[in-house]
């Protein structure tokens, strides 16, 4: 057998969070640090995994089967393609800076915050690499439990955690329900919970009223993960609530959950009948887009801005899905640009999580120091914090969709496939790109850095006695941004390396239908 | 037995094999709990107060009979005759079956006891096991015992009797299953014959502690906690009195004669010895002898221990047993069991010595372990004695 | 097989034994009592495996059983005395409904067990029950190793949570 | 030869790095990160300079086919999309402008932001790393390849415009005290603005680009200009047109935005409120020359599928180029500020590209940008020059107890406040004049040269048509353009450097140090001389050098427009007109007087000046009433249409925003998602009654099931 | 032999004793010794159906033993939950310990 690597990935968070367990609730610097060492295996096992990924090759690797449950008949199946590649290397990087960066802020409940971490990885990894609709489902739902706790224990209390954890639980559980008896009918017609297999089998052909209230069921589920406009209303307050780290996590891998389960599960599943509703699904994206945006400028806290935004920047995502949706056309010039929309919109995912974790990362640097997240409360900060300014300036602008950034070259994919397929939806969705850079460049940078500086101002939110570290970024919390920004910059120069696994498996997927 | 049943048969033709035998059973019976029980606990009062009394350079009983030989007697009247008390506000029913169960327990061991060759009540597959199991009903009674005596040295006398018996069932069992381990049988039959060379010289380990968890058992000096007069008056009996103290009494006489017979057998060969043999009736008889000298030094020695040893602190007496019987019969256990299962020790000779050397191993790690243990602690507490000096 | 008069009659001592020592259990009002009941029919179960042929279990049901739970739960009473009160009722409000549920599942249970028709196994193989503990041994290390390890686990995990629970928290 | 082409990857390299280093490594050293600007720029320069070379060496090969270096960058479906660098005629005449002005600005902001000085800039490091990157930007978009290349160095240009208007956009008290709090708000505003406007220009040329790129499956420019390319373009019908025709509209309006031509020209003269070397090197010389190096690189695009003279893009090309330039030019002639008037001067003159371009004339409208650089960024490096001067002698005035510092309403780039510098500043005053009378016109200075044939072009297309059609008008508008930029020209320099001082700062001004004058004196030379690069009497040389370079589309042809000594002369003629006659105007003003213009000219003044209360608005000065058609046209400029369109659309963004918010939180949030929760709790507050919190009737309940299920099992 | 049938009924009318005792004690010891009976009553069945139906393999016994397993950890923690409950709130009668009440 070839070496585990799925297996250990995805378990190894597992087996620390066990140990850290055990170890004394008091030694809080062995159990950060620890941490923080377990979540850089997986890390490493995955740049491994993508150095080993045979690039050519679209479909899976790494296969592991083995029998699970054999009255279910359920598998524990997993593998990993040029979809999951980059979000499973998304979710370690993720995973081990905010690790990091919680290892210097958590100081509270700090043992059950870095289990419940390491348990969250294992979640998330496990559903961008498993193969079978239980272990899918399992994984799922394994997420949901410790990013509960993390908003609802750890959230700053002013923000009312506790509402925002059970929004957000509540939320994410309905979708559940309504995938798991999706799935359901699809075992029973089909007899198998192999994702590949449904796949090519094409599940419920027979009977197009289950058949599409089986796709608007797992549609849903993936819907409220995105979270598409108008499931989306728990997002903006559970990341508000979340601490930095839980913020992070949640902007940079839990949405793209439903992303991948789209790309992974109901569009193999469904293809007809996503084709059939495509023009309605990419009337949401678009809705999602401008109505993201819009909010966003009107917002006057730092982080729900920046929540808001995901809503706008993952209905980026979705037009490129619907996109390659929108014809099962397999002849060259069409196939090209669906393959180039769906290639943008996982791209938009992986910098969707490096970016928006970005901000999130960011937000939390000026929070920790003034507690505040009130944009009329700074000013003239670039002054004061030179360094943070130059990191922000660069996230927001890789954010805003910059070219030479992360952020272009996805919407350029997916509005370069957009407009071969869809061109008035396209010509729609433009429109949010100009809003984007409204609200970033005129809320964020200029309420936050430019102006003037005030003394007094300044004074009333800084709280010197808290904060032990220097005033401009921290080192650690440059270390932190450092990789994030490194990918910023080499997805926006040079994105061959990333979209080449992208592409072969967009292209194979499509291909497939 | 066997020999008796035969010899009945061929005195009464028409006696059927299965009657004679329920006929020798009965009457074995019988002897062991009627007769035994005096005899054994006079005999044994009576030497136990003589070596008692040598040790610490007395005489001891010297008046009654010759040597004070009716000592026993003397006493065991004196309690028949004592006015049989039953205190107020006693759980009634409970207070009164407690004695017996006491002895009951005790006897009910009897039924495995190889005492000679071919002599033994019935010679169970699972003869050990049969031996600890029954061994919780002595508990049961001391819990009894103290519980429904109404009073509160009682109780508190039954909590200790429970947890010392509990801590100290365990390394005991960890002894018996190195033994079974080694002879490949709980039948007691086999476990004798499997000792060409007695368990002592192979595994003096285990013999180490199930000694000592056996005095403990018994709750003998200087595991007597649990009567500790200076503490605890005298422990669950009391306010027990005349014949019904007398019921304890013979109970843990008994029971050390029992115990010192299961350690006989276990690891001293128990009948076996030259001449001793089950076809004839001398050899039998000559198998009895080798079994009671055997038992006999074993219970001397016990006695040994009770005059020499101070007596223990309760909680250094659960640590002994926790802290230290149990990992070291664990670690015999493993070694043991490595030893049996090497493919080189195929000869028994060869085994022999592998296993006597495995003992001494876990001898030594086991005393390592110890000092330094006591080295630590010792330093830790001058440690804080300096600490509170300065 | 024919059914022996004498297995009648120990069988019937020790369902008087067991049947009795249970309904003590539940009805005494004096909760040591009870335990004692316990303890009796326990020892009916004893019986019961020696009659069954099951020596082995026998041991072990005596060495667990009595010697372990049943003192255990001697212990047990003995620490939480203070709130014995004979007086009181030892039966909650519920107990009529209990004990009507309790008799129908004993009618529908005697019923269904006497309409089924057991493959009850041939007489020569009643007459030759494998009783080899090796056997047992080898089953248990065996085919059922894994439930073995299990339940070995499962013991260490409650040692473990007894001693948790049941210490006194640190002050 | 093949050497320096193997070296053009360096050309935006090296700036790049440049910038890098100073970000990353040396930024705490003011001095040496100015050093590694300079030093950057300038080896680009060299490199640049041996490219074209090299170009001009190899002859017609590479002139017109181009040489190309592809790199494989992004995989696309079934195909790799390669981005790389190209170098043909055009790009190499590109490459001898920009990189050289660049490091004559460079060389100017060494000494402009006061090196050494006590009042040297306290961000004085991050300054040159933005000039750095910008210049990467600028030498990126030039060599670039393929479409997106040069978008993406157009929108680093774009986010160094943003920075460098704002770079005073905010401040520190501890360190600074030359800046006021109304700069502080200006310029922030303006950055912002110039950010926003350029990005809707830049948003449709994205939608242009990703147009193209679904139509055509690449962006490179030599697959795209292929004639067959073209063709199939030109089949597509989109909206009613041809694709290619969309793509091409869409294209110009990013140009639009960043060549700030009418309508989206307002943000380049509130963009004067950065640095005045940013204004040079960004808003004058190269930065604003991209859109119409865009539109003259995509040219094929705007002709394709029609002749040349009706091609409908290529006529919107030149009706937008000849408003911008004559309204530009116009609103140039009121304005105070001597940087406002150069940058309305800027939008004018890239007007007159655009034109030039529009009549299908690649080189006419390159040859303009080309010596346009070189002059306008001479005339700002010098009002640069004038306006550090000025404040100089304010300071020296200030320390004078003349006047205090804060309270007088004193601006160092007001004309009104100038007078007689000629004296005061002779090296700046010299290379300023050259600079001038390239810019209006005048033989045998390079403006006269390059927007002679413009005009020329103009001139002969109406005389082949024969009607007063577009080509007339854009002729009219040129020529008009050319009075009204040589009497605004005029009277600038009257004010600036003859007459009387008319304030403290201007008696006590004085020379500026030789890091900012020796620029300009290289600078003046090439306005002298820079028009013989294309001069007819030399043969047309850059039209040789650059002109095929479309020639393979088989759409655009390049002819040479023969002088014409008619237009020639009369523009000549205009100019000096103008010039002497603004000049004569002005020479006399007094501070505090009413302006000659506005005497004359009445309300017409007033409303090209009205331009300068929009400014007195942003400052939150009272307007005063004025002659309502100077407001008409005014107010359709910066009140009621353009400006306040963008603003419309940000104020129905706002509220769109708002409503979006509250639609959210009441319907979506509240009734929806609330709704739900709180049916459900009242569901379970029933329901919970039955938690009796007892085991036992938990257990009661779970038998009594059982037996009901065993009940059911076995009689039913 | 005994027929297989007493055996069954026998235990389970020891089943039945236990959940009575179960259901209707107060104290909490009470029911934990009811549910001693009932894993007795089963480990009879069990035992009793070896004896009767599979005698020749041990199955039955096998897993008798792992009900005792079962019943000696159950013991263990079950006891240590009542005291652990006897020494915060002070009683062990069943009724009383009902925080999980509403």
């Amino acid at each position: 057998m070839d070496f585990p690597f799925l297996t250990l990935i995805t378990f190894i968070p597992l087996v620390g969070a066990i140990i850290a367990s055990l170890i004394p609730g008091d030694r809080e610097r062995e159990i950060k640090w620890f941490s923080v060492f377990v979540s850089l295996i997986p890390l490493v096992l995955s740049i491994v995994m993508w150095a080993l990924y045979v690039q050519t090759d679209g479909g899976m690797q790494f296969m592991e089967e083995a029998v699970w449950i054999p009255t279910l008949n359920a598998y524990y199946r997993m593998g990993v393609d040029g979809i999951s590649i980059p979000l499973v290397f998304l979710t370690t990087l993720l995973t081990t800076l905010s690790l990091f960066y919680s290892a210097y802020t958590i100081k509270k409940r700090v043992k059950e915050f870095f289990v419940l971490f390491l348990m969250l990885e294992m979640g998330m990894i496990g559903v961008f690499l498993s193969l079978d609709l239980v272990l899918f489902y399992v994984f799922w739902e394994i997420g949901l439990v410790p990013m509960f706790l993390l908003i609802g224990i750890w959230g700053q209390p002013k923000d009312r955690p506790q509402y925002s954890a059970i929004k957000f639980f509540l939320y994410t559980l309905v979708g559940s329900v309504a995938m798991l008896l999706a799935f359901i009918a699809i075992f029973l017609t089909t007899g198998t919970w192999n994702i590949l297999e449904i796949s090519s089998l094409g599940p419920l052909a027979d009977s197009p009223a289950l058949a599409v209230a089986a796709f608007w069921g797992i549609f849903l589920a993936f819907a409220i993960k995105v979270p598409m406009w108008p499931f989306h209303t728990w997002l903006p307050d559970a990341h508000t609530a979340a601490p930095t780290a839980g913020s992070v996590i949640l902007a940079g891998v839990l949405l793209k959950l439903g992303g991948y389960g789209f790309i992974r599960i109901l569009l193999p599943f469904f293809p007809a009948l996503f084709k059939q509703f495509a023009p309605f699904i990419g009337v949401i994206a678009l809705i999602s887009m401008i109505y993201g945006a819009l909010v966003s400028m009107a917002q006057w806290d730092l982080k729900r801005l920046i929540a808001y935004s995901s809503v706008s920047h993952m209905g980026y995502f979705t037009l490129g899905l619907v996109a390659a949706a929108a014809t099962l056309d397999v002849s060259d010039p069409l196939l090209t640009s669906r393959a180039i929309a769906l290639s943008g919109a996982v791209l938009q995912m992986f910098n969707h999580g490096i970016i928006t974790g970005g901000l999130f990362f960011l937000v939390g640097v000026i929070y920790e120091r003034t507690h505040t997240r009130d944009l009329k409360a700074f000013g003239g900060l670039s002054a004061k914090l030179p360094v943070y300014y130059g990191v922000m300036m660069m996230t927001g602008l890789a954010s805003l969709g910059l070219p030479g950034l992360a952020g272009f070259i996805s919407e350029l994919l997916v509005f370069r496939g957009a407009f071969h397929i869809m061109p008035t939806y396209a010509i729609i969705g433009v429109i949010a790109i100009v809003l984007t850079a409204a609200y970033i460049l005129w809320k964020i940078i200029q309420y936050v850095f430019l102006g003037e500086f005030s003394e007094e101002k300044w004074r009333a939110i800084f709280d010197p006695e808290h904060w032990h570290f220097s005033l401009d970024m921290a080192r650690f919390e440059v270390i932190t941004m450092a990789p994030l920004l490194f990918f910023m910059l080499l997805v926006g120069v040079y994105p061959a390396p990333i979209l080449n696994v992208i592409n072969a498996a967009s292209t194979a997927i499509l291909g497939s239908l | 037995m066997d020999a008796i049943v035969l010899w009945l048969t061929s005195l009464f033709p028409q006696m059927a094999v299965p009657t004679a035998r329920l006929i020798v059973h009965i009457v074995y019976a019988a002897i062991l709990s009627f007769v035994a029980p005096v005899v054994l606990v006079v005999a044994f009062t009576y030497m136990e107060r003589k070596v008692i009394a040598r040790i610490q350079d007395r005489v001891g009983p010297n008046r009654a009979g010759p040597l004070g030989m009716l000592q026993g007697f003397a006493d065991a009247i004196k309690m028949l005759t004592k006015e049989d008390i039953t205190p107020a506000g006693a759980d009634r029913i409970v207070y009164n079956l407690a004695p017996g169960l006491a002895v009951i327990g005790v006897v009910l061991v009897f039924a495995v006891l190889p005492v000679a060759p071919g002599v033994i009540g019935t010679d169970l597959s699972i003869g050990i096991l049969y031996v600890v199991a029954v061994g919780g009903i002595g508990t049961m009674a001391v819990l009894m015992a103290g519980w429904s005596s109404n009073n509160k040295y009682a109780l508190l006398s039954a909590f200790r009797v429970v947890a010392q018996l509990v801590a100290y069932e365990i390394p005991m069992v960890i002894a018996i299953i190195i033994v079974v381990l080694t002879a490949g049988s709980m039948r007691m039959g086999d476990i004798i014959a499997a000792q060409n060379v007695p368990f002592l010289f192979t595994l003096p380990v285990a013999f180490f502690i199930f000694f000592v968890a056996n005095i403990a058992e018994i709750g003998r000096s200087p595991f007597d906690l649990l009567e500790a007069e200076s503490e605890i008056i005298a422990g669950f009996h009391v306010e027990y009195s005349g014949m019904k103290f007398a019921f304890f009494f013979i109970g843990e006489y008994m029971h050390l004669f029992v115990s010192a017979g299961i350690a006989t057998t276990l690891f001293l060969g128990g009948w076996r010895g030259p001449g001793a043999s089950e076809a004839s009736i001398l050899g039998a008889l000559l198998g009895f002898v080798y079994f009671l000298a055997k038992t006999v030094l074993l219970i001397f020695a016990m006695m040994w221990v009770r005059g020499t040893f101070p007596r223990f602190r309760i909680d250094h007496l659960l640590d002994f047993g926790w802290k230290f019987l149990v990992p070291v019969g664990l670690l015999t256990l493993v070694a043991v069991a490595l030893v049996l299962k090497l493919p080189f020790l195929s000869s028994p000779v060869l085994q022999w010595v592998g296993l006597l050397v495995a003992n001494v191993a876990v001898i030594v790690v086991a005393l390592a372990a110890v000092s330094l243990a006591a080295r630590r602690t010792r330093s830790v507490a001058l440690r804080s004695v300096a600490g509170a000096e300065r | 097989m024919p059914t022996n008069v004498v297995q009648i009659v120990v069988f019937a001592i020790l369902t008087l034994m067991t049947l009795g020592g249970g309904l003590g259990v539940v009805s005494s009002r004096n909760l040591f009592h009870g335990a004692l009941f316990l303890v009796l029919s326990f020892a009916g179960v004893v019986g019961y495996y020696v009659l069954l042929d099951a020596g082995f279990l026998a041991a072990v049901q005596l060495l667990i059983y009595i010697g372990a739970i049943a003192i255990l739960i001697l212990f047990a009473i003995m620490l939480s005395r203070g709130l014995m009160s004979q007086r009181q009722s030892q039966r909650n409000e519920q107990w009529w409904i209990a004990l009507l549920v309790v008799v129908l599942t004993f009618v529908v249970l005697a019923v269904v067990l006497w309409q089924v028709d057991w493959p009850v196994a041939s007489d020569q193989a009643l007459a030759s029950p494998s009783v080899a503990i090796s056997q047992l041994g080898q089953e248990l290390l065996g085919p059922y190793v894994i439930p073995f390890e299990v339940a070995s686990v499962l013991l260490l995990v409650a040692l473990v949570g007894a001693v948790i629970l049941a210490r006194e928290t640190e002050t | 030869m093949e050497f320096f082409f193997n070296l053009v990857p360096l050309i935006p390299l090296i700036p790049l790095l440049a910038f890098a280093a100073i970000v990353l490594f040396t930024h705490r050293n003011n001095r040496l990160s100015s050093n590694i600007a300079i030093g950057g720029i300038a080896l680009s320069t060299l490199v640049s300079w041996g490219v074209v070379l090299a170009t001009i060496l190899a002859g017609e090969h590479v002139q017109v086919e181009g040489w190309e270096l592809p790199i494989p960058w992004l995989p696309t479906g079934t195909t790799v999309f390669n981005t790389g660098f190209a170098v043909d005629g055009f790009t190499a005449a590109m490459l001898f402008m920009v990189p050289f002005v660049c490091t004559m600005i460079f060389i100017y902001s060494q000494g402009y932001m006061n090196l050494g000085q006590p009042n040297q800039d306290p961000r004085y490091a991050r300054f040159f790393a933005y000039i750095s990157l910008f210049a990467a930007g600028m030498l990126g978009l030039v060599v670039a390849d393929n479409l997106l290349l040069l978008f993406i160095s157009w929108e680093v240009m774009g986010l160094c415009s943003y920075l460098l208007i704002g770079f005073w956009s905010f401040r520190d008290r501890d360190n600074e005290q030359h800046i006021d709090e109304a700069q502080v708000k200006r310029a922030r505003a303006a950055a912002l603005k110039a950010f926003i406007t350029t990005r809707v220009g830049d948003v449709l040329l994205f939608s242009g680009l990703a147009l193209l790129f679904s139509y055509t499956g690449t962006l490179t420019f030599r697959e795209i200009f292929r004639p067959d390319m073209l063709e199939h373009l030109g089949s597509i019908s989109l909206l009613g047109m041809p694709a290619v025709t969309v793509i091409a509209l869409l294209a110009f309006g990013g140009a639009v935005g960043k060549s700030a031509q009418f309508p989206l020209h307002v943000w380049l003269p509130d963009a004067m409120e950065g640095p005045t070397p940013v204004s040079a090197l960004i808003h004058a010389a190269t930065m604003v020359a991209a859109g119409v190096y865009l539109v003259a690189r995509m040219l094929p695009l705007f002709v394709a599928g029609f002749e040349t003279a009706n091609a409908p893009a290529l006529q919107w090309v030149a009706v937008i180029g000849a408003i911008t330039a004559f309204f530009g030019a116009t609103i140039g002639l009121a304005q105070d500020d001597i940087k406002r008037v150069l940058a309305y001067s800027t939008i004018s003159q890239l007007g007159y590209m655009m034109m030039g371009l529009g009549l299908g004339s690649l080189v006419a409208g390159i040859f303009h940008l080309l010596t346009h650089a070189f002059f306008k960024a001479l005339l700002f490096l010098g009002s640069g020059s004038v306006i550090h001067g000025m404040e100089h002698g304010h300071h020296a005035a200030g320390a004078h107890g003349q006047t205090s510092q804060h309270d007088d309403g004193f601006s160092a780039n007001d004309m009104k406040t100038m007078g007689g510098l000629r004296h005061k500043m002779p090296r700046t005053f010299w290379p300023y004049m050259a600079g001038t009378l390239a810019l209006v016109g005048i033989v045998p200075f390079a403006g006269f040269w390059s927007k002679d044939e413009i005009l020329a072009e103009a001139f002969q297309r109406w005389q082949e048509s024969g009607a007063l059609g577009l080509p007339f008008w854009v002729w009219l508008a040129g020529t008009l353009g050319a009075l009204i930029t040589a009497l605004y020209m005029g009277r600038q320099i009257a004010l600036v450097f003859w007459g009387e001082p008319r304030h403290e700062a201007a008696t006590h001004a004085h020379e500026s140090p030789n890091s900012m004058t020796g620029p300009l004196m290289v600078l003046a030379v090439f306005a002298l001389i820079g028009g013989l690069a294309n001069a007819p009497f030399l043969g047309s040389p850059l039209h040789h050098f650059m002109g095929g370079v479309h020639e393979a589309s088989e759409v655009v042809h390049s002819a040479t427009v023969s002088f014409n000594f008619a237009v020639a002369g009369l523009s000549t003629v205009v100019a000096l007109l103008g010039l002497l006659g603004g000049w004569a105007i002005y020479r006399n003003y007094r501070a505090g007087e009413v302006e000659p213009f506005q005497r004359w000219l009445g309300p017409i003044f007033t409303l090209l000046r009205n331009k300068y209360y929009v400014d007195e608005l942003y400052q939150l000065v009272i307007i005063r009433p004025v002659v309502w058609l100077a407001d008409q046209v005014f107010n359709f400029d910066n009140r009621w249409v353009v400006d306040p369109l963008v603003n419309l659309v940000g104020a129905v963004g706002r509220a769109a925003a708002d409503i979006s918010l509250l639609f959210d939180k009441v319907a979506v949030d509240s009734g929806l998602v609330e709704g739900t929760a709180k049916a459900f709790n009242a569901f379970g507050g029933w329901l919970r009654q039955t938690q009796t919190g007892r085991v036992q009737n938990y257990l009661l309940v779970v038998a009594v099931t059982v037996l009901m299920l065993l009940g059911l099992y076995l009689y039913l | 032999m005994i027929p297989l049938y007493w055996w069954l009924v026998v235990a389970a009318a020891l089943f039945c004793i236990g959940l009575y005792g179960v259901l209707s004690r107060k104290n909490a010891i009470g029911v934990l010794m009811g549910i001693e009976l009932m894993l007795n009553a089963v480990n009879v069945n069990l035992v009793a159906f070896w004896r009767y139906v599979t005698p020749q393999t041990l199955t039955g016994q096998v897993f008798a033993i792992f009900v005792i397993t079962v019943a000696a950890a159950e013991a263990a923690v079950g006891l240590a939950i009542i005291i652990a409950a006897y020494r915060r709130r002070d009683t062990v009668i069943v009724d009383e310990l009902d925080i999980m009440r509403w």
